[in-house]
């Protein structure tokens, strides 16, 4: 699904030998069904076996020279392995066709990655904290509410509405957060955050506390709700919500490479580090942190609107200060700027409380355990963001 | 200025260091003796691995092997905090300065170890009347400084307490033909009162004046060392230092 | 409304306004020393409330005495409150320092779900909500509509000064010149001689031990604990002490006295409107940064070219 | 015997960690023991096993637990949710896999009322019996004046609605309402405008943690009013939490006590039995009888998901622990509120208590 | 004769109660180098930063080539071809050497949103900046050429120095300013620079340079003409020859050294 980056490698990807493609292809194979098998996983043992082999893999790629040269690899091979990891997708989803709760599983998942690009694009490259992006997520969501519920707005409008109206709203807080920076800005967005929530539940406007039904999504009159069958094949109508959540994924990643691989990456990131350099060769520091910050906000509110449609009901407790910090550590786990880190992040945050239910009121507590393992052995999250690589790195 | 009474003693003495930063090793087995009393220089071109190797005397980077040792202490593994208690006075490269501090208050961290404010007081004034342009400032906040005026500050920090050893990384960066013959008037005086003193300095022919004694660093090894009169004449300095030619 | 309601409502206020000030005077230590957030702060607050709990229970059993155990309760209080900085501080944040800052605020923030969880879990039925014993003498000084207890003013007085005296131990001493050294250059500051470890560990002790104290402080006043009370305090420590201004002490001092202030004013004002309390304490908030980028007590800029 | 049987998957959603930890704890617990002596009679048909989900009392994540146990063919009916959010977030999810589920906890009116799916039972009462009885009994006592706090939860707004809709014309004025967040720490402000007001009575619309924050910090501004709050804060939390003070508060609960049940005494043993580590709390005996309810109907017509929601459905006087089950048109047990005061450090049956014999008094006029 | 390309007069900048700028008068011709010189603290920087808009003056004009710098923002200056370095090296170091070297270039690429989605075009832009910021990056240190894509932190001091050098020359700007780039050189290393320099100048002829040194033999070589600060205020301006026979210069700035 997501071929675009092949075009997206800036450079002409090196041809590259067998065994370098071979990698490409085995490495985001063996993570996806990694992942599958975590959301299969019925008894804890498997679970923790996933967890250490997880931790495991990720030794072996940085402490061993061939798991550099692995990584180096897919690197290398951007296309390949993108391509490998869509098809991975493409399995996993129909090995699960049947399972609705592994379909919503993934699909939230893909969701929250979705989301995380884009506050990956606000934290990592544009340098603003932002701790009220559950907040933007759950107005995505109220979004689609009220146009799927009130208008015949067809609903790929609505995805787009949702994106449009959060960035808007971002806007309200553009001000404040331009001119501050650091935790002045991050106690900007955790008042918004916090205001919003109450607004919301206090005043009944948007349906109070209890918040509003919306439609399920039915992009050209299809209703997602209503599919039972592909192909003559039995499906769970959540199939279709996490193949739309996959693409929407993908063009998020796509996106936000194309905006990294570009001279507005470099621009936003000299503008992230230092802004009087930036500003002295003709870089605009306001321009370009709301580039940053809108553009996230966008893809949160679109994520927003699809996982309020998959969900069926939006109300305010989605937009709490904990839901935005849950986004946020995904972000922070996945390692900042490293998407593919996200996305394994994202499994990890949303599928492994989950996964713990059986020990019941312990949850949290194991929960919050395994995070700060993981954290004390690799400080700076589970994959460091690469060094953009423009152009060819080997001469001309 | 240094109200050191007494001589300094202990010799500060590196043997086959290595040491360097995260990815490869940058000194290759070092050796340096720094004689009491006396001003030992170390030359090398840009990159030589001079700073990193105060850096790892001072405990700033971690000796990966060889030994080095002040007296009879050994310094490899020791806090950098406290090897500069043993009596080392440090201005470190690139006239660094603690930003959201006033000049004065800069000079008392430099002088926090040292229990007596009455002595720091002194010693601040001392500082001043070298750099009267610090003391016309004392209230600013050393970020906002010039460049030159914060290497006279770090100068003056680095001095703050009485050591017994002062380490200087290139501390006359940045400062006007005046304030560079001033450092070395500086660190003339300072041999006199007795002090020990290590000198890394690009401003080779000053340098090789002051200096009783030099080491020519090139790719992290010692490529030449000696007396200075000697070293004045010696090729690997001078390809160093002037090219090849001439 | 009489001048009787007037004051209490301004005692109210002030009350509300130190306990936010201590917490948000811990934060303020933290960004200082190191310029991290340490999400965990407001669990601290928890942890030092239930320790003074058991600890008075416990004493209040062997030997009823009660300013023993309300001295011992303190005491033990700050002891949990310093370990539990000293751990947090030694093994989650210093570990972390060349990480980006929000890594550490992502550990400290579950350690503070750990404390949390471990005191719900750990303390019997400990998601219930708690008496706590009033250990201080409660009768009250009554004037017209305006009623205060004793203890409420001991309490008031108590976080004054524990605020005055954190405020002195920084500006006054060796140390507060230390915390500004390790927090600018670290480098620097090792070669003057200072112990950089010391003083972090030693500011998160101290900032720790604020926050327990002023746990201890919510349960004498409130005479009632809970274990999830300080996730909200945690919030409002944070946002007082970054509005105030991260430069100095004052500001995070006077970031909590206006939280509490506005907060105040709405319920007071328009009743019907107290829900929409916090609303308006963050909008205020929001249009403070805008209008003082940098706090109400900015820092003079050291920026330079 | 016993291993002959072939084994029945019941699901348990409530919430386990967080806030409301206490009442979910409860709850399961109860469930569990149902269960436990269920299987340990040889004459049932099957062995029944629980299945338990953590709900966090958050919609998202109802929804998804709702999800995991309603997809899973083996499950075949729930005793679902305590928190009203999650509750009316999860009901299209029950009713789109055709999962029949008994709720146990949850009091919003509109779970069963907001819809027709056939699915959705409740065995504990609605808001609307609480805020009725409230009315009626405090306008009975001679309290005229009142000023509520609620939280702004759905559950506080929705029993701030009802307890006002009947007070007007029961003849009581309410002074002032202050909607105040569910989590928040002082009401000093608050209390200081109610003390100025003098309302008789401050009326409670919210949970235990708030009530407890409530009533001692009216101690602490040496205010005469009672208080009365409703089911949220009837429990053991409350009188543990506010100590002496909760002496002679009021709460209205759409349940009897357990000793006033025939079999009361005998759940109250087995529970002691069974070892749990937290009490059952005040929902839990709805939990209990969900779970027997469920049971009684796998029994008779099997483990079929479509049979037992018609033989759930066709509930009339069907006995339980809480007395007769019978459900109304929405599948909604008909049960009337009672009324408890805090006597003792106990929760009394008012009928029962000093306070009703005129021992002691909690009229309008003060203490 | 054109009008100079930068014109200053009564330049002053005011921090507070000090006077770091004072009345300054300046006029630099397109092709000139100006050897900016004086003792620590004598407004030198501060000069560049009023210049390129980072510091507002609290009095005096600048046109660069008659168009008031003043009004613009530094962004808008930076468009205009004015480009420096840092004195306190201003690098982002965990970012590529080419993204470093890149930043200096941008104002000349479209920076559209529209553009990161034209990916075929931009790779073209892209291997074409490569080439050129190979070729410039080799005549300083053929080691930073060939380790364009490694983080800029990785390199020392001087090289870091280096690579802001040639951020600054690939704006190919009209006015360069160069705060001490000898600084912590060695004679060998600065005499390499000043050759380097000396070559660019020779293929852009109409760039206009202000540099700022200690270092006499430097200003020796490079500069046309000579401007001596001191206390903010220009107490000489002339000759190389001329300067060091001049007694101010000698008390306030040589001194006996020379
Ligand atoms: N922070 C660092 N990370 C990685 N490598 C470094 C770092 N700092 C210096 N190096 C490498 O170490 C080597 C020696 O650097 P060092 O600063 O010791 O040289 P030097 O002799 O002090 O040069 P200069 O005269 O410029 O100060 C250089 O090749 C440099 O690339
Ligand atoms: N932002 C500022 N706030 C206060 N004083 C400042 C600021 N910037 C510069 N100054 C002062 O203005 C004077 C001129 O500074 P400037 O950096 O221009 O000197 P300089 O000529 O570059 O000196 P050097 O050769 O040491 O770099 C200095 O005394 C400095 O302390
Ligand atoms: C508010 C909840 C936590 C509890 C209450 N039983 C309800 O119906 O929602
Ligand atoms: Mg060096
Ligand atoms: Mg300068």
């Amino acid at each position: 699904m997501n071929l675009g980056p092949i075009e997206l490698t800036a450079a002409p990807v090196p041809a590259g030998g067998f065994s370098e493609r071979a990698i490409a292809v085995a490495v985001p194979v063996l993570a996806f069904v990694g992942l599958g098998w975590l959301l299969a996983a019925e008894h804890e043992w498997e679970i923790v076996a996933i967890l250490v082999g997880f931790l495991a893999a990720l030794l072996l790629f940085d402490r061993t020279r061939a798991g550099r040269a692995a990584t180096a690899a897919c690197r290398g091979q951007r296309g390949v392995t993108n391509a490998s990891a869509a098809l991975a997708v493409l399995a996993l989803l129909w090995a699960f066709r049947e399972e609705h709760y592994a379909l919503l599983m993934v699909a939230t998942v893909a969701l929250s990655a979705t989301a995380c690009i884009g506050l990956n694009v606000q934290m990592a490259f544009g340098g603003i904290a932002n701790f009220a992006a559950a907040a933007f997520f759950t107005l995505g969501a109220y979004t689609a509410a009220v146009l799927a519920g009130h208008t015949a707005l067809p609903h790929l409008l609505v995805l787009a509405a949702g994106g449009l109206v959060t960035a808007a709203l971002g806007l309200l807080l553009l001000l404040p957060v331009l001119r501050t920076r650091g935790h002045y800005v991050a106690l900007v967005t955790i008042a918004f955050g916090v205001m919003l929530r109450s607004l919301l539940e206090v005043n009944d406007t948007l349906g109070g506390p209890q918040g509003m039904k919306i439609p399920g999504f039915a992009p050209f009159g299809l209703d997602f709700g209503t599919v039972s069958s592909i192909a003559g094949h039995e499906v769970s109508f959540y199939l279709p919500y996490a193949l739309a959540a996959a693409v929407l994924f993908a063009l998020a990643f796509a996106a936000m490479r194309c905006l990294e691989l570009s001279w507005a990456g470099i621009a936003i990131d000299a503008v992230r580090t230092d802004p009087i350099a930036a500003s002295t060769f003709g870089l605009s520091p306001a321009r370009w942190k709301a580039t940053a910050f809108l553009f996230g906000n966008a893809m949160i509110g679109v994520a927003g609107a699809l996982y309020g449609m998959m969900n069926g009901f939006v109300n305010p407790n989605g937009a709490g200060f904990g839901e935005s910090l849950m986004l946020l550590s995904i972000v922070v786990l996945g390692g900042l700027g490293n998407v593919w880190g996200t996305v394994a992040a994202s499994a990890v945050i949303l599928a492994l409380p989950e996964k713990l239910q059986p020990i019941q009121e312990y949850r949290l507590l194991i929960f919050a355990a395994v995070v700060i393992a993981i954290l004390r052995f690799r400080p700076g999250g589970l994959l460091p963001r690469p060094l953009r690589i423009l152009g060819n790195r080997n001469g001309g | 200025m240094s109200t050191a009474g007494k001589a300094a003693s202990r010799h500060l003495s590196v043997s086959q260091v290595t040491s360097g930063y995260d990815r490869a090793d940058v000194l290759k087995g070092v050796s340096i003796e720094v004689r009491p009393g006396a001003v030992t220089c170390i030359l090398g071109a840009n990159g030589a691995g001079k700073s990193t190797l105060i850096r790892t005397i001072l405990g700033l980077n971690r000796v990966r092997s060889g030994t080095i040792t002040f007296g009879d202490a050994s310094l490899s593994g020791m806090p950098t905090h406290r090897i500069v208690a043993l009596g080392i006075g440090v201005v470190p490269e690139g006239n660094r300065v603690l930003p959201r501090m006033t000049i004065e208050e800069n000079l008392q961290v430099g002088g926090l170890l040292d229990p007596y404010p009455r002595r720091v007081a002194d010693r601040m004034e001392a500082m001043f009347a070298v750099f009267p342009r610090l003391k016309e400032r004392r209230a600013q906040l050393a970020g906002t400084l010039s460049g030159g005026e914060r290497s006279m500050l770090s100068i003056a920090r680095g001095l703050m307490t009485d050591p017994e050893l002062v380490v200087f990384d290139e501390p006359s960066l940045g400062l006007s033909p005046l304030f560079v013959s001033e450092v070395f008037g500086i660190v003339r005086r300072l041999k006199e009162t007795g002090l020990t003193i290590l000198l890394v300095e690009q401003n080779v022919r000053q340098t090789l004046d002051v200096a009783d004694h030099g080491y020519v660093l090139a790719q992290g090894r010692v490529v030449a060392s000696g007396e200075t009169r000697v070293l004045r004449e010696d090729a690997e300095l001078h390809k160093a230092y002037f090219g090849v030619h001439h | 409304m009489d001048f009787g309601f007037l004051a209490q409502h301004l005692f109210n206020g002030l009350m509300l306004g130190v306990i936010y000030a201590m917490i948000a005077v811990g934060f303020s230590l933290f960004f200082g020393v190191l310029d991290v957030i340490k999400f965990s702060h407001g669990d601290v607050v928890t942890l030092g409330a239930f320790t003074a709990l058991g600890a008075t229970a416990l004493v209040g059993a062997l030997v009823p005495v009660p300013g023993l155990a309300l001295i011992l309760g303190l005491l033990a209080a700050v002891a949990a409150g310093m370990a539990a900085g000293v751990l947090i501080g030694g093994t989650l944040v210093l570990p972390l320092r060349n990480a980006p800052p929000v890594n550490v605020l992502l550990i400290t923030l579950m350690a503070g779900t750990i404390l949390r969880e471990a005191i719900r879990l750990g303390v019997p039925n400990g998601g219930n909500p708690k008496p706590f014993p009033a250990l201080l003498p409660d009768q009250q000084i009554t004037a017209g509509s305006f009623s205060v207890g004793v203890d409420s003013v001991a309490i008031l007085l108590a976080g004054l000064a524990a605020i005055v005296a954190t405020h002195g131990l920084v500006t006054r001493t060796r140390l507060g010149l230390a915390i500004r050294a390790v927090a600018q250059d670290p480098e620097v500051a090792c070669l003057s001689g200072i112990d950089f470890r010391r003083t972090v560990l030693g500011t998160f002790a101290l900032g720790s031990a604020l926050a327990a104290v002023a746990g201890c402080m919510l349960g004498l006043y409130y005479r009632e604990i809970n274990f999830s009370m300080g996730l909200v305090l945690g919030v409002i420590g944070f946002a007082a002490a970054v509005v105030g201004g991260l430069g100095s002490l004052l500001g995070p001092i006077l970031g909590g006295f206006l939280f509490a202030g506005v907060q105040t004013l709405v319920t007071v004002s328009v009743p019907s409107a107290s829900a929409y309390k916090d609303v308006a304490a963050f909008a205020v908030v929001i249009v403070l940064i805008g209008l003082f980028p940098t706090g109400l007590i900015s820092e003079r800029s050291s920026e330079r070219v | 015997a016993a291993e002959a049987k072939d084994t029945v998957k019941i699901a348990f959603i409530g919430p386990l960690t967080g806030g409301n930890a206490a009442a979910g704890m409860g709850g399961r617990n109860s469930s569990l023991l149902a269960l436990q002596l269920r299987n340990a009679d040889p004459s049932t048909k099957y062995n029944y096993e629980l299945a338990v989900f953590d709900d966090e009392c958050k919609p998202n994540v109802g929804v998804q637990v709702a999800t995991k146990a309603a997809a899973d063919r083996a499950i075949t009916a729930g005793i679902t949710h305590y928190c009203s959010a999650v509750g009316i977030a999860t009901v299209d999810t029950y009713a789109r896999f055709k999962l029949p589920v008994v709720v146990w906890g949850a009091i919003l009116p509109e779970i069963t009322y907001g819809n027709e799916y056939k699915q959705i039972h409740r065995v504990n009462g609605t808001m609307i019996n609480e805020g009725k009885l409230a009315a009626q009994f405090l306008t009975d006592r001679g309290f005229k004046t009142f000023a509520v706090i609620h939280d702004t939860t759905d559950y506080g707004k929705g029993q701030n609605k009802y307890f006002s809709e009947f007070l007007r014309p029961a003849g009581g004025e309410i002074l002032a309402t202050f909607p105040v967040a569910p989590d928040q720490q002082d009401f000093t402000a608050e209390l200081t405008r109610i003390k100025e007001l003098k309302p008789d009575l401050i009326f409670i619309g919210g949970l235990t943690p708030l009530g407890v924050r409530i009533r001692s910090q009216m101690e602490r501004l040496g205010i005469e009013a009672r208080m009365a709050g409703v089911s949220g804060i009837m429990t053991a939390g409350f009188l543990e939490g506010a100590g002496a003070a909760a002496e002679g508060t009021i709460s209205f609960h759409n349940g009897a006590p357990l000793a006033k049940y025939a079999n009361g005494q005998a759940f109250t043993e087995a529970y002691g039995k069974a070892g749990f580590r937290e009490d059952p709390d005040a929902y839990g005996p709805f939990a209990y009888s969900a779970a027997t309810l469920i049971m009684d109907a796998i029994e008779k017509v099997g483990p079929d998901r479509a049979k037992v929601t018609a033989e759930l459905n066709a509930t009339k006087g069907h006995a339980s622990l809480i007395g007769e089950i019978n459900f109304d048109d929405h599948r909604q047990n008909i049960v009337n509120a009672n009324v408890y005061v805090a006597q003792g450090g106990k929760w009394v049956y008012w009928p029962d208590s000093d306070y009703a014999a005129g021992r002691k008094t909690v009229s309008a006029r003060g203490r | 004769m054109t009008a100079p390309l930068l014109a200053c007069s009564g330049l002053t900048v005011r921090f507070g109660g000090l006077t770091a700028l004072d009345g300054l008068d300046i006029a630099v011709d397109r092709g000139t180098t100006i050897g900016l010189v004086g003792p620590n603290g004598s407004g030198k920087t501060t000069f560049f930063n009023v210049l390129t808009g980072l510091y507002r003056p609290s009095a005096g004009k600048a046109a660069l080539a008659e168009a008031d710098i003043f009004a613009k923002s530094p962004q808008a200056i930076g468009r205009a071809g004015v480009a420096r370095t840092f004195q306190r090296c201003r690098l982002m170091l965990d970012q590529s050497v080419f993204d470093n070297i890149a930043l200096g270039a941008l104002r000349h690429q479209d920076l559209g949103l529209a553009a990161i989605f034209r990916r075929r075009r931009l790779r073209a832009e892209i291997d074409a900046l490569v080439e050129r910021v190979r070729s410039i990056a080799a005549r300083f240190n053929p080691a930073i050429a060939a380790a364009l894509f490694e983080p800029a932190g990785r390199f020392t001091m001087i090289d870091r120095r280096r690579i802001e050098i040639c951020r600054a020359l690939i704006a190919n700007p009209r006015l360069l300013l160069l705060d001490e780039p000898s600084a912590g050189m060695t004679p060998e290393e600065t005499r390499r620079l000043m050759d380097d320099l000396l070559d660019f100048r020779r293929e852009s002829p109409d760039l206009a340079l202000i540099l700022v040194e200690h270092e006499m033999d430097v200003i020796r070589r490079v500069s046309d003409r000579c401007v001596v600060l001191n206390f903010g205020r220009k107490i000489f301006e002339g000759s190389f020859e001329a300067l060091i026979e001049d007694r101010d210069v000698q008390t306030a700035y040589l001194g006996s050294g020379h």
